[in-house]
């Protein structure tokens, strides 16, 4: 079963994508059936996952070190879990978003793409295969952003393909460099085999850089809030939601499998700097922000940020994997809740026919729905309780405490507190008077399109108020740190 | 010095000089053509892995360029028809 | 202070790259051989592959789950372009000239051999699907560019999606026959290779010919 | 011992051409620099005993791309001189 299930998982939006671009006058139902069909493989597995632990398959039939493998343990399926969660409403969205417009026969085909891509890579365990699918997720993402056809948006597409087409650079050299040494790609095989030479130390750095680009891990996110914020709103929650989480995934798993145990200290503590560095620049930028969706794209920014802060903390012995559980909890909190935000911003937007601030406060009085839905992913974004977020940021915050970690203590207390900076900012919109000015003309918003962003913002929620069956699938076949 | 290893140092110098134009170039053309010359380095390297003193040559890495080349063209294509679009809205 | 710094840029540039150059040249100049594992394993599995090419064997067999990506890269990016709109003329066909069309009597065709020719060697010898599909693609542009073809929307359309259509059915049934993602039964394994390989090779002339044309084709009128 | 010479001039040559591309303020030179380099890189690949390889990139690294960057070239300076015209239209107007 393991077999059909992962299958399932990567053909059908494949096979999807194909339907949509053959017939591209036809209804894009078929992108819902595909992304159903995701959901489904994605809990098959869970239940396999659950019933008799981590699974491997060897595609083609060869095994290492000659063919391709797949890798499903906890980390795999809550991953793809993620996708079919965040994909679902934003496909609700996009039918009503791109229902008639003709921007939406290339969205389809495109959409299906990206899912293939990510649904590709959290499943593969194998270096270069990882290449070929940050590649499709980093093109189809691109050509997600130019869909808009304004010139903010091709000017931001540029940037974000010339950037991630370096990063994939950078991780294919690392790749060579791995390659010449162990003539190995699988990373079953490289765990057994690495050492820490010059080679493996020189080659994962390029590894990291590459990737740490595509996550947009402060200094090098310069390319992610023009892009975010620009694309259409489907497109900007996909591409925070998911795609900047597709190349944390591979570091995630590089980290624990390739980077070998006398780590000096120094690499870690930088990429944490680096982590607080996003944390407060991300937060201060997006308080600064003058138009909604910039808002929201500077705090994926700062949340990324939070992402890297498990470097330094995963080195903290028995608090190791309560930093592991909370990273991968914060991960997929952050999709739910940065998702549903841009849907939200979005209707706003869509609404107003523009995303200023100042005066968005009659149209944020009109949308009660999408405001509530910002209000319940704001609550997951602070980290309070009961939210996804809340569980992430408490799990890494007791193995910060736990480890004497005090800097990474005060960094994480400062980023909720300018976090909640810039929601209010935005759900104050619902409270200010705007009663003296003329009520202005609102596009019609459809409810659906509502809905789809109530819905992601109360699965964050539920993410909180349920934790522990996540937290056990999660743990299943976790590496064990510390 | 062995062969391959000339040629890995020919695909070192490749990559940082693709790289260093992406930086400093400004027209777009300049910039892809950089890219594209960087990605030769990498691919250069991939190959010299592969060529052992004598023994035959280990295929995967020919494979891995072959769709690596691929991949590079896709892309070029893709950048090549951006630039030109954003040139139209100008 | 701007004009400084864009005056110390190259300077700053050229020697961060000549370190990076450097840093990697001695990792890589240090690094043992790797012992040829890798070249044995592909040598021993050859036979199965049904196939004797060793690259062929690896893009179609061994790894063939890249290859299957990868032909979604190439339509993918075609889906992109068309995504841009460019607005480009509705034919950019070359003036008729005569030396032009007496070439293209003798060169159509004639690519067309040679693909025919790459994609049947690329079994045994060097070649294969993609090589061949760039030699079609060129092809196809000659004829396009003399006027002499232009296709409909629904067939390019088909052309561009058949390889990865053959490619993902291919896959997915293969469970059945043998119980294994994308694992060939021996004994067929080069016959199930020439069907995904022609077909890829038809995908992959369509869009790199598409990807130059850049103007996505209208359906057919209402 | 003539071999080792042989190499050594691929190389070269390859950086030079690489550099000139780089460089050229003329973009037509530049491409042309570029296909040229592709040709060697494929020579290269050959000496390296990569034959699959080598016809890849003859066909694709450096025909398709040089086709693909000179049609871009055309179509900019089309780009360009119709939409000038426009403005002078609208000027006219």
């Amino acid at each position: 079963m393991t077999l059909w299930w992962s299958t399932l998982c990567v053909a059908a939006p494949l096979l999807a994508s194909v339907l949509l671009f053959l017939r591209p006058k036809r209804t894009a139902g078929i992108a819902l059936v595909a992304v159903t069909l995701v959901l489904i493989g994605a809990l098959g597995l869970a239940v396999v996952l659950h019933d008799s632990g981590p699974q491997f398959i060897a595609i083609g039939g060869w095994g290492a070190p000659l063919g391709i493998g797949w890798r499903i343990d906890g980390l795999t399926v809550t991953m793809l879990l993620m996708a079919g969660i965040v994909g679902w409403p934003v496909t609700i969205y996009a039918l009503d978003y791109f229902g008639g417009a003709a921007g939406g026969r290339h969205f389809w085909p495109l959409w299906m793409l990206l899912l293939t891509a990510l649904c590709a890579l959290f499943l593969s365990n194998d270096l270069f295969n990882w290449y070929v699918t940050l590649e499709l997720l980093g093109l189809s993402a691109v050509a997600l952003v130019t869909l808009s056809g304004k010139q903010a948006a091709l000017d931001a597409a540029q940037r974000y393909l010339y950037t991630g087409l370096v990063g994939s650079l950078f991780y294919l050299l690392g790749v060579a460099l791995i390659y010449n040494a162990y003539g190995v790609l699988d990373l079953a095989v490289l765990r057994e085999v690495t050492e820490p030479t010059l080679a493996v130390w020189v080659a994962l750095g390029l590894m990291a850089v590459g990737l740490l680009v595509k996550s947009a891990l402060f200094p090098l996110h310069f390319w992610l809030p023009a892009a975010h914020g620009s694309a259409p709103a489907p497109v900007s929650a996909i591409l925070s939601a998911l795609v900047v989480k597709g190349a944390f995934y591979i570091l995630l798993r590089l980290w624990f499998d390739l980077v070998p145990a006398a780590l000096p200290g120094a690499v870690s503590v930088i990429l944490g700097a680096l982590g607080a560095g996003a944390i407060i620049w991300g937060s201060l930028q997006a308080i600064r922000a003058t138009r909604l969706k910039m808002l929201v794209a500077y705090s994926t920014v700062a949340q990324l940020g939070y992402l890297a802060l498990f470097f330094p903390l995963s080195g903290a012995g028995e608090w190791g994997n309560a930093a592991l559980t909370g990273v991968v909890y914060f991960m997929v909190a952050h999709a739910c809740a940065k998702g549903a935000m841009f849907l939200a911003a979005g209707n706003l937007q869509r609404a107003a026919g523009h995303d200023n601030l100042v005066s968005l406060a009659p149209t944020a009085q009109a949308l009660p729905v999408s405001m509530f839905a910002f209000a319940i992913a704001g609550v997951s974004i602070m980290g309070l309780p009961p939210s996804g977020g809340f569980i992430a940021k408490w799990s890494l915050l007791s193995a910060a405490i736990g480890s004497g970690g005090w800097i990474w203590v005060v960094v994480m207390i400062a980023g909720g507190l300018l976090s909640a900076g810039y929601i209010f900012r935005v759900l104050s919109l619902s409270f200010s008077e705007s009663g003296a000015e003329p009520k202005p003309e609102l596009a019609p918003v459809a409810k659906s399109s509502e809905w789809a962003s109530l819905l992601l913002a109360s699965i964050a929620l539920l993410l909180g108020l349920n934790a522990l069956p996540v937290l056990d699938l999660l743990s299943i076949g976790l590496p064990r740190i510390g | 010095m062995m062969v391959a290893d000339l040629y890995a140092l020919v695909g070192v110098v490749l990559f940082v000089m693709g790289l260093s134009a992406l930086i400093l170039r400004s027209r777009d053309l300049q910039r892809i053509l950089g890219l594209n010359i960087m990605g030769t380095g990498v691919f250069m390297l991939l190959v010299t892995s592969a060529h052992g003193d004598g023994q035959a040559a280990d295929p995967v890495p020919h494979a891995m360029v072959l769709t690596g080349i691929v991949v590079a063209v896709s892309a070029t294509a893709f950048a090549l028809a951006l630039s030109l679009a954003r040139e139209r809205h100008k | 202070m701007p004009k400084l710094i864009k005056r110390c840029l190259p300077v700053l540039v050229g020697a961060g790259a000549v370190a990076l150059g450097a840093l990697i040249a001695a990792a890589w100049v240090r690094t043992q051989e790797n012992g040829g594992a890798m070249t044995r394993a592909v040598l021993e599995a050859l036979p199965d592959s049904g196939v004797s090419n060793p690259v062929t064997a690896v893009l179609l067999n061994f790894r063939g789950f890249d290859t299957l990506l990868e032909v979604a890269v190439l339509m993918l990016t075609l889906i992109a372009v068309w995504a841009l709109d460019l607005r480009l003329p509705r034919t950019e066909a070359l003036p008729p000239s005569p030396v032009f069309s007496s070439l293209l009597r003798f060169s159509g065709p004639l690519l067309v051999v040679i693909a025919g020719y790459l994609l049947w060697v690329g079994a045994s010898e060097p070649g294969g699907a993609f090589q061949a599909g760039a030699v079609l693609a060129g092809g196809c542009l000659l004829l396009r560019l003399a006027g002499r073809w232009n296709p409909g929307a629904r067939f390019v359309r088909w052309a561009v999606s058949v390889g990865l259509l053959v490619f993902l059915l291919t896959a997915i049934a293969m469970p059945v026959l043998t119980g294994g993602l994308l694992q060939y039964p021996p004994a067929s394994a080069g016959m199930w290779i020439l069907l995904i390989e022609t077909a890829a090779t038809v995908s992959i002339a369509a869009i790199l010919a598409a990807l130059f044309v850049a103007r996505e084709p209208e359906g057919p009128r209402r | 011992m003539i071999e080792w010479w042989v190499d050594a001039l691929v190389g070269l040559m390859m950086l030079w051409l690489a550099w000139q591309a780089l460089t050229s303020a003329d973009l037509l030179r530049a491409v042309a620099m570029f296909v040229t380099f592709g040709l060697l890189v494929a020579i290269a690949w050959i000496r390296l005993g990569a034959p699959d390889v080598a016809i890849a990139e003859a066909a694709i690294g450096a025909g398709l791309t040089g086709a693909l960057l000179l049609i871009t070239i055309r179509r900019m300076e089309d780009q360009r001189n119709s939409g000038s015209l426009e403005k002078r239209r609208a000027k006219a107007d």
